[in-house]
C-alpha cells in the first residue's frame, strides 16, 4: 500500500505537490532550519556576553544579531512552525478529510513563506537591520542599515500565515467527516482554529504597520516623523495590537499538541473538553484586548494603562484553566513516560513558571522596574523556547512514527529532553536575576556586576544547543536505521492514528466514519 | 526579611521612597505565583507516578471535571491577579503623578548621552545632581529617537519621546551615586547612554547649587531674546511698544480682544508658538510664530526671562533697547 | 453548457461553495483589518490636531468625494443586479450589469486620479513636501494629506482588483454563457467589490464631510 | 431588478444625502460620532442586503463581526490613549504634542 512518501519522489513532484502531508513536511524541514540558524544566532550573542566589554564582535554587529536573531526566530521559525508544518500535516487526517479545503492555496502559503524567507534573508546578507524585532520608529526609519528586504520580507510571510490561517478555518468548518459533532473534533484541532482566527485578524495589522514604516524609511512620507508632527506612540498601538496576539499564535497550536499528548500518554478522557476548547477561544478573543502592556512606560496615558493592565490578568485565567485541566486529565490515568510526555513535563513546569512571571509583569508598577530588561527577555523565552519549542519538540516525537513510518530511540529521547530542560534553565533562569538586578536589554557592554550571571547563562546556552543538535542526529539516524512503526505506535483513540503510518496520499482508504470520540479510553479499542 | 528577599532575587539597593512599596509587591507576586508553578509541577509528577501504566489493556475512569471545581479554580486565580493589578497600578499612580512642591530638572537625551539643564541655569552631561529628600520632578525629552530614562534603585522608567514632552519624579532616600541606564533601544550607543544620578544631602546640594551658578536661566533668556528679536518689539522695563512689555507680564491677567487669560507657561509657550491665537487688547496680531525656531532650551530660557521679571521694579542692567519705530498703522481696536 | 467541477476531496457542491463562500468572507475580514490600522492612525492624529484636520477636510471640498461616493454606489448595485439576473439565467443583462459595474469603477479612479492630479498642482505631496506646506506650518498638516494619500490609495488599490475582477466576470459570462450554474463564481466578485464600497462609506466622511460643518 | 434592491439602493442614496446635508451643520463634538454612524448604517445595508449576510450560515456572520469588533477596538483604544494623555507639563515648543 503505497504511502504519500511513495512513488513520485521526484523534487518537482514534492516542490509542486498539493498534498497536504507534503505541504506539511516541506515546512517542516524549512522551519527546522530557520530554527537551526535563529538558534546559531543566539549562541553567538550568548558568547558575546561572556564578557562585559566586546568579546568577538562590535557593537554594530551585536545589534545586528540580536535584530536577526528576532526576525528569523518570531516569524521564520515560531509563528510556522507547529501550525504550518504539523497543523498542515494531522489537521486533515483528524478531520477525516482528504485533503485541506484550498489546497493550491496551501501550496502557495509554503512558497509565499519561500518568497518571504529569502527575501528577509537577502536583507541578512545584504547586512541586516540593527532595529531590533520590534522595528520601533523613528530609529527604524532613520536607520542607514538594511532595514527594508526585512520589512518587506516580513510583509510577504504575514501573507503567507493569513492564508494559512484562511484554510484551517474553512477545512474545519466544511470537511469534517460523517457524523463528525463539533464535540468530537480533537483539541489539536480547536487550538490550531483558534490560532488561525487570530493570524487572519491580527496579521494584516503587522502587515501595515510594517509597510508604513517602509514607506517612512524608503520615501520620507513620515507617518511616524516627530518633526513634522507625528507621534511615535501610534506605531507602537498598532505594532503590539499584532505582536501580543502573536505570542498566541505561537502558544496555542502548542497548547493544542500539549492537550493531545496528555491524553494519549495518561490514556484517559480529558478532565473537560470543554474547558479546553473554550478557553482557546478565551485567550484568541482576550488576546486582542491587552496589547497595551507593553507600553506602560512608553507615554501612553494612564487611563490606557489602567485599562489594558485590568485586561491582561483575564488571559492568564484562560492558560491557568488549561494547565489545571491537563493535570487533572493525569490524575487516575494510565501514564506511560515516554519522550512526548518527557517533553510535556518541560512545558508544564517551564510554561506555568514563565505564564506567573508574565502576570507579575502585568501589574502595572512591577512593569516599570522590568520593562525593557533581562526579566522581560527571561519572561517571554520562559514562554516561547520554554512554551512552544518544548511543544515542537514533543510534536515532533509525537507524530514522527505518522510522518515518516520509523520509531525514533527512546533513550536518547529522554536523555536529550533533560538535557534540553537542564540547558534552558541554566540559560534564562539567571537572566530573571539580571533583570531585576536592573540590566536593560539589548544591552552590548555591561556593568561588571552581572557578569557572573552572564556566563552561567552563556555555559546553558551550549547546553542547549547541543541538546538540539542531538535531537537532530537521533531523528534523522531512525530515518534510515529506524525499526518500523505500525498504524498506532502509542495506543491512542485519535483519528490520526486510525490510518497507517506513513498515511496513504488520500488519508484514508475510502471515506472514514468516526463513531466514537477520540478519548473515550474508557471503552475498550473498536467499540 | 526585606533585605533577604532583596538578596536573593538580586534586586539593587531601594533608593527611592517608592522602591520599598515596589519590592513589597515584587515579593508577594513572585512568592504566590511561585508556590503555585511548583505546586503544579509537584501534582503532575505525583500523578505519573502513582498511576503509571501497569497493564497494558487497562481502560480509565471517565472522570469529568464538575463545572462548580472550573468556575471555583478560574474564579479564585482572577480574583488573585486582579488583586495584584489594583495594588500594582495604585502604585503605577503614584509613580506617575509628581508631587506639586518637586524640583522641576529639563532632561534631554539624545543619541547616546543624556543632558540635565537646572532652573538655575546649571547644565550638565550624564550626571545629575539631585538633593536626598527631596522629590524631584523631571521633564524629559529626545533630541532624535525613542530613549528611557531607567534607575534600577529608584525602580523608575519612563521613555523619553522625541516631539512630545514626558515626566517622571523620585525622592531619594539616602546619598549616594545610583547608575542611570537608557532601557529603549536607541543604535549603536545604546549601551554606552550610562549616566549616574548623585544624590547629595541637604548641605552639600546648596552648595552645589550655589557653585554651579554658571549663569542663569533668566540671563541666558535675556540673551536668546536679543538674539531672537524680540527685544525689538517688547520692552523689559514696562513700558508699552509694538507688543506688550515682559515687565509686571507673568502671573497677571491678560485682556484679549476675545476674553482674558491667566498669563502662566502655557499661556506664554502658546503666544511664541500661536501668536496670533492670544492676542492682547490694544495691540496689532503682528507678532510672527516661533514655532520650529525655538528648541526648548530656548523656550525655557525666554519663560525663565519673564518669570524673572514679574515684580515691576528697575530693568536688569546693561540693556539697551532700539528705538521705537513710528506706531505701526493699527486698525482700530474692536 | 457550463458546469462547475466538483473538487476532488469535497463530497457535493453545496459544501464545497460554502467552502469558497466562507473562505472569501474571511479574507475578506483580513482585508478590513488592513484598514483598521490606517483608519486607527486617523482618528489618532484627529484627536492630536483637531483644527488642522478640520481645515485639511475644509481644503479637499465636498464635490468629488460626493461623486465618487455615488458612483461606487452605483457600481455596488450594478454588482447585486448582475448577480441576481444571472440566478435568472438572464446571461446578457446580467454581462451588461457587471460592464456597467467595471466603467463606474474606472470613472472612480479617473475621479481620483483628478483630485490627486489637483493637490499635486496646489503643491501638495504626501510626507509634507511641496509648497503648500511652507505656507501652512502647523504640524499636523503633513500628517493629515500623507494619512489622505495613503488611505485613498490603498483604496484606490483595491478599487483597481475590484475592477478587474468585475471586467472578469462579464468577459466570462459573455463567453461561457454559464446562467445560474455560474451565479456562485459571479457572486464572489461581487463581495470583493460591495466590501471595497464599504470601505470607502467610511472613507468619504472622514477626508471630505467632516470639517466642522464649513 | 428585484424589489428589495430598489428599495436598498433608494435607502443607501437617501443616507447619502442626509450625511451631504449634516455635512453643512457645525455639530462640534457630536459630528464625528453621527457621521460615523450613518456610514456605519450603509455599511450594514450593503452587508446585509447586497452582501446577503441575511442569508448567510453563522460561520460567516462570526467572521464578520469578529472583524468589526477587532476593528472598533484597535481605533477605540488607540483614541482612549491619545484622548486622555495629561497636557504637555510646562513647555510646548515645536508644538510639542500631548
Amino acid at each position: 500500500m503505497s504511502s504519500y512518501l511513495g512513488p513520485p519522489t521526484t523534487i518537482r513532484s514534492w516542490l509542486f505537490s498539493t498534498d497536504h502531508k507534503r505541504i506539511g513536511v516541506m515546512f517542516l524541514v524549512a522551519t527546522t532550519v530557520m530554527l537551526a540558524l535563529g538558534g546559531v544566532l543566539a549562541l553567538l550573542l550568548r558568547i558575546e556576553h561572556l564578557t562585559p566589554g566586546p568579546t568577538i564582535m562590535q557593537a554594530a554587529t551585536y545589534n545586528r544579531v540580536f535584530t536577526l536573531h528576532g526576525v528569523i526566530m518570531v516569524w521564520l521559525f515560531m509563528i510556522p512552525s507547529i501550525p504550518a508544518a504539523f497543523g498542515n500535516f494531522v489537521l486533515p487526517i483528524m478531520l477525516g478529510a482528504r485533503d485541506v479545503a484550498f489546497p493550491r492555496l496551501n501550496l502557495a502559503s509554503f512558497w509565499i513563506y519561500v518568497a518571504g524567507s529569502l527575501v528577509t534573508l537577502a536583507g541578512v546578507v545584504a547586512s541586516g537591520a540593527d532595529t531590533g524585532w520590534t522595528f520601533y520608529v523613528p530609529y527604524a526609519a532613520e536607520t542607514f542599515t538594511e532595514v527594508m528586504p526585512i520589512l518587506v520580507g516580513v510583509f510577504i510571510l504575514g501573507w503567507s500565515t493569513i492564508l494559512t490561517g484562511i484554510n484551517f478555518i474553512v477545512t474545519t468548518h466544511t470537511l469534517r467527516a460523517e457524523g463528525m459533532r463539533w464535540r468530537e473534533v480533537p483539541l489539536f484541532v480547536w487550538a490550531l482554529y483558534g490560532t488561525s482566527v487570530i493570524q487572519v485578524l491580527a496579521t494584516p495589522v503587522l502587515a501595515m504597520v510594517l509597510l508604513l514604516v517602509a514607506f517612512d524609511h524608503g520615501l520620507g512620507w513620515g507617518f511616524f516623523d516627530p518633526a513634522r508632527g507625528g507621534d511615535v506612540v501610534l506605531f507602537q498601538h498598532l505594532f503590539w495590537f499584532y505582536s501580543h496576539p502573536a505570542v498566541y499564535i505561537m502558544i496555542l497550536p502548542a497548547m493544542g499538541v500539549v492537550s493531545e499528548v496528555v491524553c494519549t500518554f495518561a490514556r484517559k478522557v480529558p478532565l473537560s473538553y470543554v474547558a479546553i476548547a473554550a478557553s482557546t477561544f478565551g485567550i484568541a478573543f482576550v488576546g486582542f484586548l491587552t496589547w497595551g502592556h507593553h507600553m506602560f512606560v512608553a507615554g501612553m496615558s494612564i487611563v490606557d494603562a489602567g485599562i489594558f493592565g485590568a485586561l491582561s490578568m483575564f488571559v492568564a485565567i484562560f492558560s491557568a484553566i488549561k494547565v489545571f485541566t491537563w493535570v487533572g486529565t493525569l490524575y487516575r490515568g494510565s501514564i506511560s513516560f515516554r519522550t512526548p510526555l518527557a517533553y510535556v513535563f518541560v512545558f508544564l513546569f517551564l510554561f506555568v513558571f514563565g505564564g506567573m512571571t508574565g502576570v507579575a509583569v502585568a501589574s502595572t508598577s512591577l512593569d516599570v522596574h522590568w520593562h525593557d530588561t533581562y526579566f522581560v527577555v527571561a519572561h517571554f523565552h520562559f514562554i516561547m523556547v520554554g512554551g512552544t519549542l518544548t511543544a515542537w519538540l514533543a510534536a515532533l516525537h509525537y507524530w514522527w512514527p505518522k510522518i515518516t513510518g520509523r520509531r525514533y530511540a527512546e533513550k536518547w529521547g529522554l536523555v536529550t529532553c533533560t538535557l534540553t530542560f537542564l540547558g534552558f534553565f541554566t540559560t534564562f533562569f539567571p537572566q530573571f536575576l539580571l533583570g531585576n538586578g536592573g540590566m536593560p536589554r539589548r544591552y552590548y557592554l555591561y556593568d561588571e556586576t552581572y557578569q557572573a550571571l552572564h556566563v552561567l547563562s552563556t555555559a546553558g546556552s551550549w547546553a542547549l544547543g547541543s541538546a538540539f543538535a542531538i535531537t537532530l542526529v537521533y531523528l534523522a539516524w531512525s530515518l534510515v536505521y529506524g525499526e518500523r512503526a505500525e498504524g498506532n505506535p502509542w495506543g491512542s483513540r485519535s483519528y490520526e492514528w486510525l490510518t497507517s503510518s506513513p498515511p496513504p496520499p488520500h488519508n484514508f482508504d475510502g471515506t472514514p466514519v468516526f463513531r466514537h470520540s477520540p478519548y473515550d479510553y474508557h471503552l475498550p479499542p473498536g467499540s | 526579611m526585606n533585605e533577604l528577599f532583596r538578596r536573593i532575587l538580586w534586586l539593587p539597593v531601594q533608593g527611592s521612597t517608592v522602591a520599598g512599596e515596589v519590592d513589597a509587591l515584587h515579593y508577594a507576586v513572585i512568592t504566590i505565583t511561585m508556590i503555585g508553578a511548583t505546586g503544579v509541577f509537584a501534582a503532575a509528577l505525583y500523578f505519573t507516578w502513582r498511576y503509571r501504566r501497569t497493564d497494558e489493556a487497562a481502560l480509565t475512569p471517565p472522570i469529568r471535571a464538575p463545572l462548580l471545581l472550573e468556575l471555583a479554580v478560574v474564579g479564585g486565580l482572577l480574583c488573585l491577579f486582579l488583586l495584584f493589578w489594583r495594588v500594582g497600578f495604585q502604585q503605577y499612580l503614584r509613580l506617575q503623578s509628581p508631587p506639586a512642591d518637586a524640583i522641576e530638572i529639563y532632561v534631554t537625551g539624545k543619541q547616546w548621552m543624556w543632558k540635565f539643564a537646572y532652573p538655575g541655569g546649571q547644565r550638565t552631561n550624564a550626571r545629575l545632581v539631585v538633593p536626598a529628600g527631596r522629590p524631584v520632578k523631571l521633564i524629559m525629552t529626545s533630541r532624535d529617537v525613542i530613549h528611557s530614562f531607567y534607575v534600577p534603585a529608584f525602580r523608575i522608567k519612563q521613555d523619553v519621546l522625541p516631539g512630545r514632552y514626558t515626566t517622571a519624579w523620585f525622592e531619594v532616600v539616602r546619598p549616594g551615586v545610583y547608575p542611570l541606564f537608557c532601557a529603549e533601544y536607541c543604535g549603536t550607543g545604546h549601551s554606552e547612554m550610562e549616566a549616574e544620578v548623585v544624590a547629595l544631602s541637604g548641605a552639600d546640594w546648596e552648595a552645589w547649587i550655589a557653585g554651579a551658578e554658571e549663569e542663569s536661566m533668566a540671563a541666558q533668556g535675556l540673551e536668546v531674546a536679543a538674539r531672537r528679536g524680540c527685544l525689538s518689539c517688547h520692552t523689559l522695563d514696562g513700558q508699552r511698544h509694538v507688543g506688550p512689555s515682559f515687565r509686571g507680564l507673568y502671573g497677571g491677567v491678560r485682556q484679549l480682544i476675545d476674553g482674558e487669560a491667566i498669563a502662566d507657561e502655557a499661556y506664554l509657550t502658546r503666544s511664541m508658538m500661536e501668536p496670533a491665537a492670544q492676542v492682547v487688547a490694544g495691540y496689532a496680531p503682528v507678532m510672527p510664530t516661533y514655532l520650529g525656531q525655538l528648541d526648548a532650551g530656548e523656550v525655557a530660557a525666554l519663560v525663565e526671562l519673564i518669570k524673572s521679571l514679574r515684580h515691576p521694579n528697575p530693568p536688569p542692567p546693561g540693556v539697551d533697547y532700539p528705538p521705537i519705530a513710528p506706531a505701526a498703522p493699527t486698525e482700530a481696536a474692536p | 453548457m457550463y458546469a462547475p467541477r466538483l473538487e476532488e476531496h469535497f463530497d457535493e457542491l453545496p459544501k464545497q461553495r460554502h467552502a469558497a463562500r466562507l473562505g472569501v468572507w474571511i479574507f475578506l475580514a483580513s482585508e478590513l483589518l488592513l484598514f483598521a490600522g490606517l483608519f486607527a492612525l486617523y482618528f489618532g492624529y484627529r484627536l492630536h490636531y483637531p483644527e488642522v484636520f478640520i481645515e485639511g477636510v475644509v481644503h479637499n471640498g465636498r464635490g468629488l468625494g460626493t461623486l465618487n461616493t455615488c458612483l461606487l454606489l452605483l457600481g455596488s448595485v450594478a454588482a447585486a443586479a448582475g448577480v441576481g439576473e444571472l440566478r435568472r439565467d438572464r446571461d446578457g443583462r446580467a454581462r451588461i450589469l457587471f460592464a456597467l459595474g467595471t466603467l463606474l469603477a474606472l470613472a472612480f479612479l479617473g475621479v481620483k486620479g483628478t483630485e490627486y492630479a489637483r493637490h499635486f498642482h496646489e503643491g501638495i505631496a504626501p510626507g509634507g513636501s511641496g509648497a503648500f506646506f511652507a505656507a501652512h506650518r502647523e504640524p499636523g498638516w503633513p500628517v493629515f494629506f500623507t494619512l489622505y494619500f495613503a488611505m485613498t490609495g490603498l483604496h484606490a488599490i483595491h478599487v483597481v482588483i475590484g475592477m478587474l475582477l468585475l471586467g472578469a466576470v462579464a468577459v466570462w459570462i459573455g463567453r461561457r454563457r454559464p446562467g445560474r450554474a455560474g451565479a456562485h463564481r459571479a457572486e464572489l466578485a461581487a463581495l470583493y467589490w460591495h466590501f471595497v464600497d464599504a470601505v470607502w462609506v467610511f472613507l468619504w466622511p472622514m477626508f471630505y464631510l467632516l470639517g466642522g460643518g464649513r | 431588478m428585484s424589489r428589495t434592491l430598489l428599495a436598498v439602493a433608494a435607502a443607501l442614496f437617501l443616507l447619502v444625502l442626509a450625511a451631504w446635508l449634516l455635512s453643512h451643520v457645525d455639530l462640534g463634538g457630536w459630528a464625528v460620532p453621527l457621521a460615523l454612524s450613518i456610514s456605519g448604517a450603509k455599511a450594514f445595508l450593503i452587508a446585509w442586503y447586497f452582501m446577503e449576510l441575511h442569508e448567510a450560515r453563522t460561520s460567516v456572520r462570526a467572521s464578520v463581526v469578529a472583524a468589526i469588533l477587532l476593528f472598533v477596538l484597535l481605533v477605540g483604544l488607540t483614541a482612549v490613549d491619545v484622548g486622555t494623555r495629561a497636557p504637555p507639563p510646562l513647555l510646548s515648543p515645536a508644538g510639542a504634542l500631548r
